[in-house]
């Protein structure tokens, strides 16, 4: 009986491992894909020039920190659709409070991210206390930051100039379009992985994703547990709006611009990548390494098609596939 | 600039013409504000609405759905508006509904995209093969005058103005030893403009010029470029000329980019034609094509000044 | 075929297993017309996976179903319906938006000439099927508005619609009390009278003795003894289930009148909220440290509401609550928890369980932030919690990280119980906290009731089994549409005594 | 005890009536609403004459057709966000078949048609015999069917031209942009309310219906009861199919030209004309008759901003609040 049970336990452990990382094989699929139709130049392969690689990073890195507050907000069975527009939202007000209003670099990302904080709490307020479903509370948010976006930018692109002066904003913002450790690794994929991580270390570690996992599992035994449903719930919406916040800051700078139309689409995108990561939309399964892994996947996917200028049309349809196998690949896991 | 044309202005313009002691309200459809041109040609629209008393316009988006424009026409003329602007989102859908309010006596001033048939009142606008012609000139007379590789980021995929611009471009530079090398779509987006940048100066490093179908992209091959290093190498051109903090006047006047073509968004001449209109009573030309305007580091300023008079 | 009755279907070595887990090892069993063939087996046993295999619910088994005498393999539900095979699941599994005609006609509604649903049909049978149950409910009401009981009796009246020969009803009177359960029985000798063949599943000891003619009896996944139901004891059948004689069922714990008064509650209102429900009006009881109080009634007759109102999760209430010496009105169940009162739902699935989580999640998850320092779990502390816990209460598992679904019934119970005891509460409020649960964990869970009682602790709960409540309780308070009627103490009274004071007749107090 | 039980009968029943006519409310507030503010001249309010009326129906009638068959897709507790693409690829589809194919009337749009009903169908095998989340499916499946219509026609609208030769499509089809009975009744809108009652007297009176909603309420009690719920899924995706179809169908007819382009975001409109019309996202609770009030509350609201020229951006945030609001009223019935 001992043995036996030690046994099971291993074995039990071995499943779980697999089906653990099982999020990680459509990216190392896809990974090796790229490597095989990867074009070459001088006997070197493009896709793996470091260069390249943080090129897709980077390129993933407003979506992937996007993604990870997505994915809370997943892991709650909720669904956040105004993230893209927030995005927006933030970069227009990135660019006027550093432009017009002449706000220090501090204060005004600051700012900024209050007001993602501040717009996604109000969502978690009304999908939470009011209990209206979150599709269309933050279906309704996502037309509300767009337009608070035009509104705040007065409809147009904010150009963002660098300088002392007035209307020229601290030099140190355009950082986030540089590259840092001797111009290889760019900054917004550096302020991703640092998301990621302490993210996954969040998830992992805290009394309060034990929470959020328990809502998404069953909010009825949660609350009847003592979980503290309502703030949890808001809090989580919250955090999902503070992060597209600071995508929308990261964009704004890699840009030069903030512009209203910004991050348009964007959270079917994020949505996707969570998906494609494993996490279930009926909530309380997943993980955020997962969706990093999904964000990296579409990213890849993304480059090698663009290296391979296929035809854009073409390139929907691969996608299309891509995603669908992707997510059937995830459902192997015990339900 | 404006060329004019001929032809009669069609039987509405007299019974619209109250003359100057009347209020008139003008509709104005525009087909998205989410283009920053678009926006300008609003923006336009109402600077120069003002300096008329007796107009007040009103302005609907139809974001980029055709339905959603018919709509918002059909909703002018509920309203009873005296005249209409419409900057179309595609020909061939709102040529109906256009139709419909030219027949029923509302003046109709159709901007940029054109509309199928001759029922409306004036077009005005800019031709985009000419564009896409000097643009193409521009590229083979100063920046490659010994031929070279170009790299194109074209317009949204199935847009009129992309097919056009890049037509007349390849035009210019036939028999010119400039190859286009690599053609990837960047949906007029300066984020998209700069990530098929980052793909292409991975896959085909040895280009010289990256000929953008508008100025946001061209920015975001721009910042590209700087990613990578290169972007005193290489040289980038896009179009619409916006007089914007954010458009290509500035883009050129900082260097970024080397060149744009004006698009001019006829803003301001459409409420000058509605001013002849309905208050002069006053003919106008069937079709005013509005000139392009080549832009370079020279001129750069002096334009964004005399487009953005007093600031 | 003994005594010349012919069999109708039979198991012929059915075996099952999930991932690992072997639920049935070739069991062989028959179900012969006219006979109630009870089924007993302790939590995990496999009697639900047995019959879920002979009404074709699983489908990836090995073995031969003989119906008559002709070996089948069901593709499905329906294929088993079909051959005259119905069950009622322990799990109950109704559509909560549809009316209860609409349930019971689900998958097989009948329909007008013009092949459209033809209600007026669907409604006057569920009228009839009600009426022969002897259920008093209007088949138009959505079955998401109707209470755990009720919803057992539609599914019991759904399973007599399809007029099976064979009737498999896995634990159908878990949520009803003694008088639901007599009706019940009735209908059940009317079937057999007609030549069904029914196979009985259940826990509840004194059922299996009214109305079984044979048992057989599964342990871990084999058949280990089978009886002729009419002369067997209860202690032999919970020796063969648990492979040891049983401890005694029902412990006396130290009876603590003296201990000092934990929970007043007086004069209890909630004011009407919904239709249909019996609220608590003008309750008043007190329970002691040491004391176990039980809460006996009918159907609806409010237990569960004041459970959920007392711990906060339920309406808005008046009347006063003086709990450890203060007055207190837990805003939630949060705050509940924080006071010193834990609660028990009646139905783990919807109101207890995260059922795809691990053990070890849904066991820790009401003191996570206990454990957490400056919010940081250490995964050492919790996995050591969740262990202990489910080591004491002798809960039937693999590994603390497998899913809680993959638990029998009576140690998903279990679990939740864990998640409660780890709170260290001064007060448990236990709603029907043996529902579906074996006679061994019973005995255990008794025990463990009794040593939480010896700690200090005291306990409300409310039962629907008579026997439960006499056993184990000091006193039992009967509430009846919403009102206290009753108070008993089980030293005097019996079950009778409670039964009759639950139907409204006058008792002595 | 008897009469307590009638009494309490009785009283349910109103009060479901009340929350049975819910959906209805909001249209009816909006609607006084737009009566309210409606601009008058000559004395007439303009948002009462007829023709405005059938405006609003004409405009709401894709969106509305679509939502009829999102309302199914929705009741099962799925979701179909290709539905735009779809019409997009319909529009196409007829454009092409009808100009450059010569095909008669009939074929083409059965045709086309038929390639709605089965790319549902596909999406519906996915969805239930693969057991892929319907969220991600449908999100390839707008991809794939975007890709799709930008290769049939060459990434180009495609222009409808009438007439009897080749090249030119019968002028039957242009009935799709014309008015009937005196002019009065857009044809589109004639469709619509056809499509709708058809909708309605199926989800009220067959037993197909009984089996949408009890996979959307408790897909495993249905499939206990013997329901065929892979069957009823895979044809609900198809429904909801060739609805958007046909929906692209009539798009093409009124704006005589197929656009890959067409029918942009239309999901989320389609979704939220759904949701305000008080149907659950998570499945099993909902109606045709709150899709339709749904979608003409949608359609009313904007026509009312329209005509009282509100600021376009004014008009986002009006909306977005609405559309809470909407839900938010949807949410007091009892759940
Ligand atoms: N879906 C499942 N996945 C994995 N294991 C399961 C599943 N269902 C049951 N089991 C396992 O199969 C065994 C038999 O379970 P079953 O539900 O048949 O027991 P039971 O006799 O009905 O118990 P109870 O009296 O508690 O209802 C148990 O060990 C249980 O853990
Ligand atoms: N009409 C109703 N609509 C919805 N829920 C109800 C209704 N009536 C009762 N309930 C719920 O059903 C549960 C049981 O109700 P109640 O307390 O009245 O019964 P009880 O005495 O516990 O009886 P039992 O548990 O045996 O059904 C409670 O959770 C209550 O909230
Ligand atoms: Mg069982
Ligand atoms: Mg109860």
């Amino acid at each position: 009986m001992t043995t036996d049970f030690v046994a099971e336990t291993r074995r039990a452990s071995v499943r779980s491992m697999v089906f653990r990382f099982q999020s990680l094989f459509g990216l190392v699929a896809v990974f090796v894909a790229a490597i095989v139709f990867s074009p070459s130049r001088d006997g070197e392969l493009l896709f793996l020039t470091s260069d390249n690689l943080f090129n897709v990073v980077r390129a993933v890195s407003e979506i992937g920190i996007i993604a990870v507050g997505m994915t809370f907000v997943i892991l709650i069975g909720g669904i956040d659709l105004s993230v893209g527009a927030m995005l927006g939202l933030a970069a227009v007000g990135s660019a006027v409070l550093l432009v017009e209003n002449d706000f220090g670099l501090v204060p005004a990302v600051l700012v900024v991210l209050a007001v993602g904080l501040g717009f996604g709490l109000l969502q978690g307020v009304a999908s939470a206390v009011f209990g209206i479903q979150a599709f269309i509370v933050t279906l309704a948010g996502l037309q509300i930051a767009r337009g608070l976006a035009r509104i705040w930018s007065g409809g147009q692109g904010v150009a963002i100039a660098y300088g002392e002066g007035p209307g020229e904003a601290p030099i140190a913002f355009s950082l986030l379009g540089e590259r840092t450790f001797n111009g290889l690794v760019p900054i917004p994929a550096l302020i991703f992985v640092v998301v990621a991580v302490l993210a996954v270390l969040f998830l992992r570690g805290t009394a309060f994703s034990r929470h959020v996992y328990a809502i998404g599992g069953n909010e009825k035994a949660a609350r009847l547990s003592g979980v503290p449903v309502t703030r949890v719930k808001i809090v989580v919406f919250g955090i999902c709006g503070l992060l597209a916040a600071l995508a929308g800051i990261i964009h704004a700078g890699q840009l030069n611009q903030g512009s209203p139309n910004d991050g348009l689409g964007y959270e079917l995108d994020a949505i996707a990548a969570v998906v494609v990561g494993g996490t279930s939309l009926a909530g309380g399964r997943g993980s955020v390494v997962g969706t990093v892994a999904g964000a990296l996947l579409l990213g890849v996917l993304n480059n090698i098609l663009a290296l391979n200028s296929v035809d854009t049309n073409v390139q929907l349809l691969i996608k299309g596939l891509v995603i669908v196998v992707a997510a059937g690949l995830q459902r192997l896991r015990p339900s | 600039g404006t060329t004019s044309e001929n032809r009669s202005a069609g039987p509405a313009t007299g019974a619209a013409c109250k003359g100057a002691g009347g209020k008139y309200v003008i509709g104005m459809s525009q087909a998205n504000v989410a283009e920053p041109y678009r926006q300008r040609m609003d923006d336009d629209i109402r600077a120069a609405a003002k300096a008329v008393p007796q107009f007040e316009v009103r302005f609907t988006d139809a974001q980029q759905d055709n339905s959603r424009q018919v709509a918002d026409v059909e909703n002018f003329l509920t309203q009873q508006v005296d005249l209409l602007i419409i900057s179309p989102n595609e020909a061939k859908p709102l040529t109906g509904v256009v139709k419909k309010a030219f027949d029923k006596g509302v003046p109709v001033i159709v901007l940029d995209r054109k509309v199928e048939g001759d029922a409306y009142t004036t077009w005005i606008g800019a031709d985009n093969v000419e564009i896409g012609r000097q643009a193409g000139k521009y590229v083979a007379e100063q920046l490659l005058p010994n031929g070279g590789k170009v790299a194109e980021i074209r317009g949204l995929a199935g847009s009129t103005p992309a097919r056009e611009r890049g037509d007349g471009f390849r035009e210019s530079i036939r028999g010119r030893r400039i190859e286009i090398v690599v053609s990837q779509d960047g949906d007029w987006l300066r984020e998209k403009g700069q990530e098929k940048a980052d793909a292409i100066l991975k896959s085909t490093p040895d280009i010289q010029v990256i000929y953008a179908h508008n100025d946001p992209m061209a920015e975001g091959a721009y910042l590209a470029a700087r990613a990578a290093g290169r972007q005193d190498a290489l040289k980038f051109i896009g179009i619409d000329g916006l007089p914007i903090p954010s458009g290509g006047l500035k883009a050129v006047e900082a260097g970024r980019l080397s060149a744009t073509l004006i698009y001019p968004t006829a803003g301001r001449e459409a409420i000058e034609s509605a001013r002849r209109i309905l208050l002069d009573c006053q003919q106008v030309p069937k079709t005013q094509t509005l000139q392009t305007q080549l832009i370079t580091k020279d001129n750069a300023a002096q334009v964004y000044a005399k487009e953005n008079p007093g600031g | 075929m003994d005594n010349g009755v012919a069999s109708l279907v039979g198991l012929v070595r059915i075996s099952k297993s999930y991932g690992g887990v072997r639920a049935c090892r070739e069991v062989d069993l028959t179900v012969r017309a006219g006979e109630v063939h009870a089924l007993l087996g302790e939590n995990g046993a496999g009697k639900s996976t047995l019959m879920r295999v002979l009404s074709g619910d699983l489908t990836d088994y090995t073995g031969t179903i003989t119906v008559g005498d002709r070996p089948v393999r069901f593709h499905g539900p329906a294929d088993a319906q079909r051959a005259g095979i119905a069950m009622i699941h322990q799990e109950l599994d109704l559509v909560p938006g549809l009316s209860v005609a609409e349930n019971i006609f689900l998958g097989r509604e009948p329909r007008t000439r013009l092949r459209t649903l033809d209600r007026r049909a669907m409604l006057r049978e569920t009228r009839t099927l009600l009426r022969r149950t002897g259920i008093d409910l209007d088949p138009r009401r959505q079955v998401g508005e109707l209470r755990t009981g009720e919803q057992q009796l539609v599914s019991i009246a759904k399973a007599l619609s399809l007029d099976a020969k064979v009737l498999i009803m896995d634990e159908p009177t878990s949520a009803l009390s003694s008088a639901e359960v007599d009706r019940m029985f009735t209908v059940i000798a009317e079937l057999r009278r007609a030549g069904a063949g029914i196979v009985y599943i259940s826990h509840r000891m004194d059922e299996i003795g009214r109305i079984a003619d044979r048992a057989t009896v599964l342990r871990n996944g084999c058949v280990v003894a089978e009886f002729d139901a009419r002369d067997m004891t209860a202690d032999q059948a919970a020796e063969a289930m648990i492979g040891r004689p049983v401890r005694a069922m029902f412990t006396t714990h130290e009876t603590a009148d003296t201990g000092e008064q934990l929970l007043e509650v007086r004069d209890l209102v909630v004011p009407r909220s919904r239709p249909g429900r019996r609220d608590p009006a003008g309750i008043s009881l007190t329970v002691r440290r040491g004391e176990i109080v039980g809460l006996a009634g009918l159907l609806g007759s409010g237990r569960t509401e004041l459970l959920e109102t007392l711990f906060g999760a339920g309406g808005r209430r008046r009347g006063s609550v003086i709990f450890k010496g203060r007055p207190v009105r837990p805003r939630g169940p949060r705050s509940a928890i924080r006071l010193g009162m834990v609660y028990m739902p009646e139905d783990r699935r919807i109101s207890g369980l995260a059922l795809d989580h691990s053990v070890l999640a849904n066991t820790v998850l009401s003191v996570v932030d206990r454990i957490a320092r400056l919010g940081v779990v250490s995964r050492r502390r919790e996995a050591g919690a969740a262990t202990r816990i489910v080591r004491d209460l002798s809960v039937k598992l693999a590994s603390v990280r497998d899913p809680v679904s993959a638990l029998s019934g009576g140690n998903q119970q279990k679990v939740v119980l864990g998640r409660m005891l780890l709170t260290e509460p001064d007060l448990l409020l236990l709603d029907e906290p043996t529902r579906g649960v074996d006679v061994g964990a019973k005995a255990e869970i008794y025990h463990l009731l009794g040593q939480a009682a010896q700690r200090g602790m005291g306990v409300l709960l409310a039962s629907s089994e008579l026997a439960e409540l006499v056993g184990v309780c000091d006193r039992v308070i009967v509430l009846r549409g919403g009102r206290d009627v009753a108070e008993l103490r089980t030293e005097q009274a019996g079950e009778a005594d409670l039964l009759a004071a639950s139907m409204g007749e006058v008792v002595p107090l």
